[in-house]
């Protein structure tokens, strides 16, 4: 078999605070569910979409992510035995894998890789992903705990602009807010405290802070070369902004990726050695198979300087969260329903998105891994890739997996498409005379 | 100066032995069996004898094919599927869609004049109407593969056949037979499954003549005759289009003795 | 004494029992099935009934069951296959309360109760490299036939992963593992090892309780029969003397008296 | 009276299953102005369309008689039949005369349709209507009144007729006759089951989507009188509820099949046509009307979230009900939200002690023999009587 070219970072005075610091703030995170699970102290199992961090921090109801949770199995090659205990009590295998890999970990003990999965004392979903309804009642139905359902109307028309001004707009407002409102009263039974809205008004700030930084994170990838791999650091950076949205660890962290990555493009230091390729990640990656699936890419020096799932799977942070922190409750529920959007119409209408970051980030390439468990990012994507090849002219790659279920991973099926794109995308170059 | 291209799929291997101005001077072709390596060398041992010269008196080797990691005395690699595109073009000068329908992938590539690749797509994360299921129709009708052509042309009234997977395929293929369906009507309905699932791959990218069957496919006029219908003019095959691989793989590694260009594509 | 036939179409193989009111198994035939089974149907019966020359006559009642039972003309009644194959286990094995099936084209796991009646059945998922034929495939792959996968499986050393859940994927990564020179022995047991996993898989959906029985043509591999007691920590016990590829005739013949037994009681009565 | 009888149904069959949808090119011959809105599963409140003198028509899948040429290309594998095929429909041409297309995100694979549609077709209306998937929450009847509103405010737009509160009214009266009829072939199907077989009640209900409701009402009434005067006599089958047809349907065949061996006395086939359960005031303000019915007095489905009908509960209520012996719990093949309900389903039944079957389907199949083998053992399960 050839030998694989695997990119070297050099070495940096802040290379790997980055990693270490994320290292640390996720077993904290598992520390923190563990202990709440012993105290018996309420947490709340939420979603990375939608996940109303804004006001379970205000009450300082820990927050549980079972996508995070389903992730981590994954990568540490435990994922398959969760997902078969889940098919052994008659899930289907062509349900969303993330949820079998969570009904697994319930029915197991709850014993995670990383720390005690804790018992959800509130579930919170969102219908940004229908899934997350679905899967909501199927931890009611466990644990008869309570549910809520945060309803986000998407954007009607089918343009990807939200118009804020409409009149559509207001009435959604109306119904969020008051959804908001039922919420809060929810968590103070929970927790057994009372709202505290000026701890509302802080956590706001922070969430702000963090969203201007997270921007101006992934508009440093538009360096060449691009500091960062969208998709094997970014989606640490993703998970610390989900997991400590609203809590000012995680406006630090994003600082300290900030610096680093400014201190890399000082050094003229890429991502991956002799950048030759800038790629786009539509749809979201294969963590079963995580190392051979980027190192496929990084064998042809092929570096993500973009992800979709960067910006998605964040809850829209990436759009530029701006609360007014004058009328914490009416901002909150104008701006869940704005940046909501590219978790909603914005996967459907996704390819203006594509043909703008191609544009930005001076893209060669799109690649859309759509993966059987998640129907919300893969449904669209030949289509989004069509039109974006037809009208923008920008090549794209579609290929298969999944996130969790190893079943799926075709190695030589993968590999052979990879080669093919990288061998064409050379070959546009050879016309184009570069 | 000589050059070879070897391409080892998952079902046979192909290889051709050719001069500096693109003459094809010998052709292999053997099963690709369990081992890999030793498919390669056959092949290219048949494809020397015809060309009656000897392994030395080859400057390049590029593989490519499924096994194209495995051909030892290999100098480089290329994906079947620039290989496809670059010997399809050097066929058909006037190519800018190639269909290859092959043991477990089935690609559809758009090209430019040139032969290079500007996109292609292939069939999903699921083996659905690749050549493997012809294979499982000729499993299941106990029929050598080389006979269900010739008898599909001699149908009267098709069969539907819903799935294109080939572990669904023997089993709806014998509910067909159960139903009393003729034999010839139901392997058919396997071609235009095929056919059409193939077609569906070329309209991804946008059918644009003219269109170049390659692969051992072409040697079943039944399916080149349904692809055409389906494309709507008549596709490009010869005797040449089931080697088209190996000979994509020979003009990589002309390129490669010529300019001295690395015939691995953009491997830095 | 009263006879009755089970025929069991399936889509590779037709089985022939005849039986008569104890139970007693007066003769069996196999063969392939072909592309029609009403020929297969006729043809089995006569040569069963050849066999231990009986005339035709002496058939009281006839069951079909399996693939092709609705086209057996001869028989006066079609059972599917799962109700026969629990039934006709069930006799033989009466203490058993989870059968698995494990055929060329299917793997059924059952659940039958305390009169062999089915209570819960699950087929393997044919987007799934489930079945016997998957194995088929693999052995001819590798150079040998059907017969040798028990062999080879039990002289593995150290049998390769196969994942992938489509045979045709499972396929490519077998020959994946050969590319990368494992030997036959180690590729087979692997194949074997895989479809093991999915079996048992099955026989777990339907909250399978021991003891459980093995019937169908991959009964005689012993590396599955051990690893699926191995996974699911009770034994698989098989049909006496390699009865179990005709468990669904069996069962047939034995439903057959059933019916003649209650059409004769309305006639009396 | 039989051959009146098969007349009808043929009608419905062909409003049904007829990819070229003949029932609405009747129409809009007969009416050359007339504009025709499409509305994907599982609920649209059709009589806003109807009341700008709209043809609503529900946008069905297709079994073989429709082969995927172009579909594939536009949207993923992993996803269910109907979205597929009605997809294709729409890429083929065959429903070039709509002028509006509507889609509630139902799941996460029909969430993408809005999006292919609008990108393939730039020149017609695609519009999402977001019903609420918060029902129980007491801000939800005054949002969804709103969005209906904005939904008539564009269908107004596309005819040029006001939809004005008396319009609406008389709407919702044609449709609370047409729930009336429909109301009452299921009554018949739960109390004298012999007298209509599975095909014929399905044809005959899922045509309401398919042809204007006028002439639905017409066929339906007049069929039930017929089936009302049949003299047929009960067999010895087992009673059983068919759940899992709230979005993409079971193929014919497989009805025909299920007919065989049982009688359906009571399923969620098309549960959009009959989802809401009583007649619609027409006094007041008739959009409020409405959002209050789909919202406070409807059926369920396990694509809307409302704590106050929790599906099992649910799905044994219809069971005891229509009393019926035993269950079958099906799904569309790559259906989540179907998939998602059967464990949930199958612990239910279990504790409640009813004999159930799990199976998938797929539209588009012709390759029904495990289908009705599994479906078979089950009844004979339950019919042999074992020594």
């Amino acid at each position: 078999m050839e030998t694989q070219k695997v990119a070297i970072r050099p070495a940096l005075s802040q290379a790997g605070n980055t990693r270490t610091m994320s290292r640390a703030l996720i077993q904290n995170y598992w520390d923190e569910l563990t202990e709440s699970d012993a105290t018996a102290k309420p947490v709340a199992n939420t979603f990375v979409m939608g996940s109303m961090a804004e006001v379970l921090n205000t009450f300082d109801i820990p927050m549980s992510f079972p996508e995070v949770a389903a992730l981590q199995t994954a990568v540490k090659g435990k994922s398959m035995e969760y997902l078969l205990a889940a098919e052994d009590l008659g899930h289907s295998p062509d349900i969303c894998g993330y949820v079998k890999v969570d009904i697994g970990l319930h029915a197991t003990g709850r014993n995670h890789p990383l720390g005690k999965y804790p018992k959800p004392g509130l579930v919170v979903a969102s219908n940004m992903c229908n899934t997350y309804i679905k899967w909501a009642e199927i931890l009611e139905r466990q644990y008869n705990c309570p549910v809520f359902v945060l309803d986000l109307p998407g954007w009607r028309g089918t343009g990807f602009e939200y118009d804020s001004s409409s009149e559509t707009f207001k009435n959604d407002v109306k119904y969020v807010e008051g959804q908001i409102r039922d919420l809060i009263t929810l968590c103070e039974e929970v927790s057994g405290k009372k709202f505290d809205i000026d701890k509302l008004r802080e956590i706001l700030g922070d969430v702000n802070r963090m969203s201007e930084l997270y921007r101006s994170i992934l508009a440093m990838n538009k360096n060449k070369p691009a500091p960062f791999n969208a998709l094997t650091e970014g989606i640490n950076y993703m998970g610390i902004a989900n997991i400590l949205r609203g809590r000012p660890e995680g406006v630090q962290f994003m600082e300290t990726v900030l610096s680093e990555l400014e201190e890399r493009v000082a050094n003229n230091v890429g991502a991956v050695s002799d950048e030759h390729f800038r790629l786009l990640l539509v749809g979201v990656a294969c963590y079963t198979n995580f190392k051979e699936f980027a190192g496929m890419f990084e064998r042809w020096s092929g570096v993500f300087v973009a992800s979709e799932y960067m910006s998605f799977a964040g809850g829209g942070i990436d759009r530029g969260v701006v609360y007014d922190l004058s009328r914490p409750i009416e901002s909150l529920a104008e701006q869940i329903l704005i940046t909501a959007q590219p978790s909603m119409s914005g996967i459907f209408y996704s390819h203006e998105w594509q043909a703008r970051v191609a544009e930005d980030y001076d893209i060669d390439g799109i690649v859309y891994h759509g993966v059987k468990s998640c129907r919300t990012v893969s449904a669209g994507l030949p289509d989004a890739r069509e039109w974006l090849l037809n009208h923008e002219n920008v090549p794209g790659l579609f290929i298969q997996s999944d996130l969790v279920d190893s079943r799926l991973w075709a190695e030589a099926q993968m590999r052979n498409r990879i080669d093919a794109f990288f061998e064409s995308l050379e070959s546009r170059r050879i016309q184009a005379g570069v | 100066m000589l050059v070879a291209g070897v391409d080892v799929g998952s079902t046979q291997t192909k290889a051709v032995v050719m001069t500096g101005d693109h003459e094809i001077l010998g052709r292999g072709l053997c099963p690709t069996g369990a081992r890999l390596a030793e498919a390669g060398q056959t092949a290219f041992n048949l494809a020397l004898e015809e060309s009656k010269f000897a392994e030395p008196d080859v400057s390049l080797v590029v593989g490519t094919g499924y096994g194209r990691f495995n051909i030892d005395f290999g100098d480089a690699q290329v994906t079947e599927i620039s290989c496809h595109a670059r010997g399809a073009v050097h066929l058909f000068p006037n190519t800018r869609s190639v269909l290859d329908i092959g043991g477990q992938d089935t690609k559809a590539i758009k090209v430019t004049a040139d032969g290079q690749v500007v996109d292609f797509n292939m069939n999903d994360k699921c083996a659905a109407g690749t050549g493997r299921f012809l294979g499982a129709a000729s499993d299941a009708l106990e029929l050598p593969l080389g006979e269900l052509g010739p008898l599909a042309q001699t149908a009267k009234n098709p069969v539907k056949m819903t799935t294109t997977c080939t572990v669904f395929a023997e089993s709806e293929i014998l509910g067909w037979l159960a139903k009393g369906r003729r034999v010839e009507d139901v392997v058919m309905g396997v071609h235009q499954a095929i056919a059409s699932r193939s077609v569906a791959l070329l309209r991804r990218a946008g059918i644009e003549p003219e269109v170049t069957f390659t692969g051992g496919v072409t040697r079943n006029t039944a399916m080149v005759e349904l692809i055409s219908e389906m494309v709507g003019s008549e596709v490009n095959t010869n005797e040449e289009s089931h080697y088209c691989g190996a000979i994509g793989a020979g003009l990589y590694a002309l390129d490669q003795v010529l300019t001295g260009a690395s015939a691995e594509r953009g491997m830095p | 004494m009263t006879l009755t036939a089970g025929i069991d179409l399936g889509s590779s193989y037709t089985k022939v029992a005849l039986v008569d009111e104890h139970g007693f198994i007066e003769s069996t035939y196999m063969r392939k099935t072909g592309f029609h089974f009403a020929d297969a149907a006729e043809e089995s019966l006569r040569v069963a009934l050849e066999q231990k020359d009986i005339s035709r006559s002496d058939v009281d009642y006839i069951a079909g069951t399996g693939f092709g039972r609705y086209a057996a003309e001869i028989s006066d009644l079609s059972i599917t296959e799962l109700t026969c194959h629990a039934y006709g286990t069930h006799r033989w094995l009466p203490e058993v309360r989870t059968v698995l099936d494990a055929g060329g084209q299917t793997v059924k796991a059952l659940r039958i109760d305390e009169v062999g009646r089915v209570t819960a059945f699950r087929l393997n998922d044919k987007c799934a490299a489930g079945a016997g034929a998957f194995l088929q495939k693999t052995v001819e792959y590798l150079g040998y036939d059907i017969t040798d996968i028990a062999r080879l499986s039990e002289n593995a050393q150290d049998p390769v992963t196969v994942s992938s859940v489509c045979t045709v994927f499972a396929e490519s990564e077998i020959i994946n593992h050969l590319a990368a020179d494992r030997a036959v022995e180690d590729v087979c047991a692997g194949a074997v090892i895989a479809l093991t996993g999915r079996a048992a898989q099955l026989v777990k959906r339907v909250k399978a309780e021991p003891p459980f029985g093995l019937t169908g043509g991959l009964a005689s591999i012993k590396l599955l029969t051990d690893k699926l007691g191995e996974i699911l920590g009770s034994p698989f016990a098989v049909p006496p003397d390699g009865l179990g590829a005709y468990a669904g005739a069996y069962g047939a013949a034995l439903l057959a008296h059933q019916r003649l037994q209650k059409r004769t009681e309305l006639v009396s009565a | 009276m039989e051959e009146e009888l098969s007349q009808i149904i043929e009608e419905c069959r062909t409003a049904v299953e007829d990819p070229e949808y003949p029932a609405v090119h009747e129409w809009l011959e007969a009416n050359p102005e007339g504009k025709v809105l499409g509305h994907f599963q599982v609920y649209f409140p059709e009589e806003i369309a109807h009341a700008a003198g709209m043809l609503p028509l529900k946008m069905m899948g297709f079994d073989t008689t429709v082969q995927l040429r172009e579909a594939d290309a536009h949207i993923a594998a992993f996803v269910c039949s109907i979205l597929r095929t009605s997809l294709e429909q729409a890429l083929s041409g065959r429903l070039d005369f709509l002028s509006m297309y509507v889609t509630h995100p139902i799941c996460d694979a029909a969430r993408h349709l809005n999006g292919v549609w609008a990108r393939q077709f730039p020149e017609l209306n695609c519009q999402i209507l977001y019903l609420p998937q918060n029902a129980a929450s007491s801000h939800a009847p005054e949002y969804l009144r709103a969005e209906y509103r904005r939904i008539a405010g564009i269908i107004e737009e596309i005819t040029g007729n006001p939809i004005t509160d008396d319009s609406l009214r008389a709407s919702i009266e044609l449709f609370n006759e047409n729930r009336r009829l429909l109301r009452e072939l299921y009554q018949i199907k739960r109390e004298t089951p012999w007298q209509v077989g599975l095909t014929d009640s399905y044809l005959l209900m899922a045509a309401a989507g398919a042809m204007p409701r006028e002439r639905h009402n017409e066929l339906l009434g007049r069929a039930l009188s017929l089936i009302d005067a049949r003299e047929r006599n009960p067999q010895d089958k087992l009673r059983i509820v068919f759940e899992g047809g709230y979005c993409e349907q079971p193929p014919i065949e497989m009805l025909s099949m299920l007919q065989d061996v049982a009688y359906v006395v009571d399923d969620d086939f098309m549960i959009g046509l009959r989802w809401l359960l009583e007649d619609v005031p027409t006094s007041g303000d008739p959009v409020a009307n409405l959002a209050v019915a789909y919202l406070e007095n409807s059926s369920y489905s396990p694509v809307q979230r409302d704590p106050r009908k929790l599906k099992e509960d649910m799905l044994l209520k219809r069971i005891h009900e229509s009393d019926a012996q035993a269950a079958i719990v099906a799904a569309p093949k790559m259906c989540e939200p179907g998939l998602e309900e059967q464990v949930a389903y199958d612990g239910a039944l279990t504790e409640a002690d009813i004999p159930h079957l799990i199976v998938e389907f797929e539209e588009k199949t012709t390759n029904f023999e495990q289908a009705r083998m599994e479906i078979e053992t089950f009844a004979e399960s339950l019919m042999f009587d074992f020594v």
